[in-house]
């Protein structure tokens, strides 16, 4: 349970649970969004990703909340593809390791760690906030978390919002050049709906 | 959802199953989705091993084969293959004389395709890299994700192969794809959107007498919508888009390729064209090859690449190939 | 109307202009309409001549070369050739061995081939004529103008153009093309209508969620609508029609065709349901191709076209072959 | 001119330039009919036909009837290609053949002399009427052609509409089986069309 004192293994796993039914019931707008500057397959990879992901944790369940998330990583990076699988892959695995090998961690341990993890997908993509991606809800986000589960979540929310009047520069979306303007970036969309079940295990 | 499948999610499977029963000279392992040289790996010869989302046959499946590719990895549809897979492959056809991914430039596929060279270089393999980005309709490169990897990756899978066939150790296959892709030029054009199976619809709206200027081969719209134009004037367009940024000295390699639902009938008139410009340009044609290499689903329309080719290059061109989708000499 | 064309009048004319800047190894002999094998006549040799209505595309043009046509006459979209293109192409092909007509069974092709044997031998050329009518969709042959000729064309002009390059009579030749569409049969599934250049609209209107079984290679209706089917269920549906009419007692060469506007994708996976359904009725599977071959301009759809094997028919088969299209051996 | 004593060269060239015209403004109605139950090509065909038609009687104008329909019926062949090609073409060589080489005809030696030509487009295409083909408009018109100009383009019409509740026999809509019923044949449309040009020439 979501003890006061500290977030165990299982609220990790329960958390990647339900971003993971928030994915199932999202998929067709996020494909929807994919394919309005996209190529039509960020709820596909999503569902197929997190479908691994419970797979995984079923099966052999880890036992710290770093390793709950490496592993998690380490199933979207292989089961993904595309740019999100590397990224959220990667957001994950490195969120996890920053979270060390302790059976609990705070809240503020995860803000510090999933800072670090949403700094390799910066990264990794070589891009930055503005650039109309998941870095645009992710980075508000992480920095929210020291705050509370539910000012992540509105951050988060308002991130991938804030998208749609952007120009992107990165991703597929960016060959569109000024036609990208006026709709929301899929992957900024996905990061709120991870981020919002993540305040949802935390609310209890 | 005018579509010959079962169901969306099987597609890619389907698709390997099938053509494990139509090519047995090649290996297809559907459970780990890789398609092999059956012969690999060759011994002293480099392989090459290409991959990238679905949705593009032949592209690249069907290049696999003495005098190409070593090994295809095929993702889902238009979403690029995972690490796991093309660190497999490159194990399996890896003779010792090293593996050069050859990558179209996709956020997608350069950092699946960097983790699986991470990956492989720690099992020992000997791994090299070439980035293929020849698509002009991409503009402003530093604000965007890059140019796309287009029909140009036909052109370097094939001479490269042919390179490694001929014994190059890996630099120089490595530089010669380098130096397809640098003298490779592509513009697209879509007549209709393509329908993935994961959306069951087009993936954008296209009225009927209005076109998509400078598309990619991934069903994204392109740069520009505009009033249907004919043949000849999306010859002179496309070819004048790719002759602006390649000023060819030399005579090049021509692709007039079909986006997957252009009848061949269409592409040859189209090709007519693209010649007649290329003659009033003053850009000779060694070699032209028409056909549906780079496609993109079911979508209607063409692209046309050229490539400056020296000697060697159109040596290379000329060796022999033989593989489900191209296929001469011996 | 979404078409990669310049007007109506001249795509023909077109595309055999791109056909001939694409092909220096064939000759294409533009405003006669004839294709043909750069080195005809050969002697000694019988040759081939085929032709029909273009739209079908890579049929007949691009099964012009070595071991198959010596010569392809493209008719106007879907309208048989006139007498004169094949009296011509008969007369550049013959080296004395003798001509082979290969016709499919359609009223037009079937009256314009006979005008022309007839011409071609006043003009002294021996002429002998097989007719193709493999499309088991048609039925009551009596009531109508008998079965179409369809995939079978293929099976018929690469084994017996394989006969002719061994040097076979044309009595020999003759009679293996004949045996050879004897076992074969097609049936033929349409998920979109195709657009004629000269309509510039659907050639039928086919709801979304709507197949016809059963059609030709014209755009014209099937015998039937169903609701839409999984890729397994055409499958069994298209087999089983086919094996109604063919019992094979050894094993047969499969072509699964894609109509145009099918990707090649779901063409593989069709392949393996019909690969499956052939498993479960216990027909063993000598060679299977698979590919747009035999097309209908745009249409979305495929055909399924099983042949009979005996041995001499599988050796002709692998025989080598050296045209636009089918490219195997030398 | 029509004259009462006999119908000239110039007749037939006028009427086959006034059929090209029909032709022509009728093509699109005619691959509309052959689009329901055949290839949708009959209207392009013989408007390809007949404007090579035109060509050659403008070029080298033959100096008698016979000559005019021969010289017409050779070129179709040469030039339309598909099932009518090769039976107008063989319609009108057989007609202008029956006609001998005198240089003016009457309706009555023209009526035979297309009753030997539709004769010859049964043979050729082994239909008959009631196939619903061109015959059901062919024939008819021959027998009423005995009669009269009018009486044969009443014939011709009322042949091609007769076709519309036929299962056809013959040619592509055959095919279709039972799906044929309902529409009118493409090919007895046009030759009601060559009739009433025929009639229309011969009215002045
Ligand atoms: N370089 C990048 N850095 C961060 N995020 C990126 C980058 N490129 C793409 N993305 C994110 O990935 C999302 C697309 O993911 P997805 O559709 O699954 O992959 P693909 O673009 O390969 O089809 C975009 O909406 C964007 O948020
Ligand atoms: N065997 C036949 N005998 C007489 N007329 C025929 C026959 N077959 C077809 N036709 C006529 O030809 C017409 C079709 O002509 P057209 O469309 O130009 O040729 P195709 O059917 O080859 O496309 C039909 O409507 C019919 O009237
Ligand atoms: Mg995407
Ligand atoms: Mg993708
Ligand atoms: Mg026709
Ligand atoms: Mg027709």
């Amino acid at each position: 349970m979501t003890d006061i004192t500290g977030l165990d293994a299982a609220f990790f796993r329960r958390w990647l649970t339900v971003a993971g039914t928030a994915v199932d019931r999202e998929a067709d707008r996020l494909t929807e969004l994919d394919s309005a500057i996209g190529d039509a397959d960020h709820g596909a990879n999503l569902k197929r990703g997190f479908a691994a992901v419970r797979d995984v944790l079923d099966k052999e369940p880890p036992e710290t909340p770093g390793a709950v998330l490496v592993a998690a990583g380490r199933q979207l990076i292989s089961t993904v593809g595309g740019a999100s699988g590397p990224l959220y892959g990667t957001l994950l695995r490195r969120t996890g390791k920053a979270l060390g090998d302790s059976a609990t961690v705070t809240r503020e341990q995860l803000a510090a760690a999933l800072t670090a993890g949403v700094g390799a997908v910066a990264q990794l993509g070589g891009a930055q906030v503005g650039d109309k991606t998941m870095l645009d809800a992710l980075v508000p986000a992480a920095e929210a978390l020291g705050e509370s589960f539910e000012a992540a979540r509105e951050a988060a929310e308002r991130g991938a919002l804030g998208t749609v009047p952007l120009q992107a520069r990165k991703g597929r979306a960016s060959y569109l050049g000024e036609r990208s303007i006026g709709h929301q970036d899929p992957g900024a969309t996905s990061s709120a709906l991870l981020v919002a079940a993540l305040a949802e295990v935390a609310a209890g | 959802m005018r579509m010959l499948i079962n169901v969306p999610e099987t597609v890619v499977a389907d698709a390997l199953r099938g053509m494990a029963a139509a090519h047995p000279e090649l290996t297809v392992d559907v459970e780990h989705r890789v398609v092999l040289r059956r012969d690999a790996p060759v011994a002293g010869k480099v392989a090459l091993v290409s991959g990238g989302g679905s949705g593009h046959e032949p592209l690249h499946g069907g290049f696999v084969g003495p005098g190409m590719l070593a090994a295809a990895c095929p993702g889902e549809v238009f979403t690029s293959p995972v690490p796991d897979q093309m660190v497999r492959a490159a194990a399996a056809v890896d003779s010792g004389a090293g593996v050069l991914f050859v990558v179209k430039n996709y956020t997608g596929d350069v950092l699946n395709f960097e983790m699986a060279a991470e990956l492989a270089e720690d099992e020992g393999i000997q791994v090299a890299k070439v980035l293929v980005n020849d698509d002009v309709a991409v503009t402003d490169s530093l604000f965007t994700a890059g140019r796309r990897g287009t029909g140009a990756t036909l052109f370097v899978e094939k001479i490269a192969g042919a390179a490694a066939e001929e014994g190059a150790p890996l630099e120089r296959v490595e530089a010669i794809a380098r130096r397809v892709n640098e003298r490779s030029r592509s513009f697209g054009v879509a007549l209709s959107a393509c329908t993935t199976p994961a959306k069951g619809s087009p993936t954008f709206d296209l009225p009927e007498g209005e076109l998509e200027l400078g598309i990619g081969i991934h069903g994204e719209p392109g740069r520009e919508r505009r009033p249907m134009m004919t043949s000849g004037e999306i010859a002179d367009f496309a070819v004048d888009a790719v002759l602006e940024d390649l000023q060819p000295s030399g005579p090049v390699l021509a692709l007039v390729n079909g986006m997957g639902a252009t009848p061949l009938l269409e592409l040859y008139g189209f090709n007519a064209e693209v010649q007649r410009v290329l003659t009033e340009r003053g850009v000779p044609v060694a070699r032209t090859l028409v056909g549906n290499y780079v496609t993109s689903l079911d979508m209607a329309g063409c692209s046309v690449t050229l490539c400056e080719a020296d000697e060697e290059m159109l040596r290379l061109w000329d060796a022999p190939v033989q593989t489900p989708a191209l296929r001469w000499g011996r």
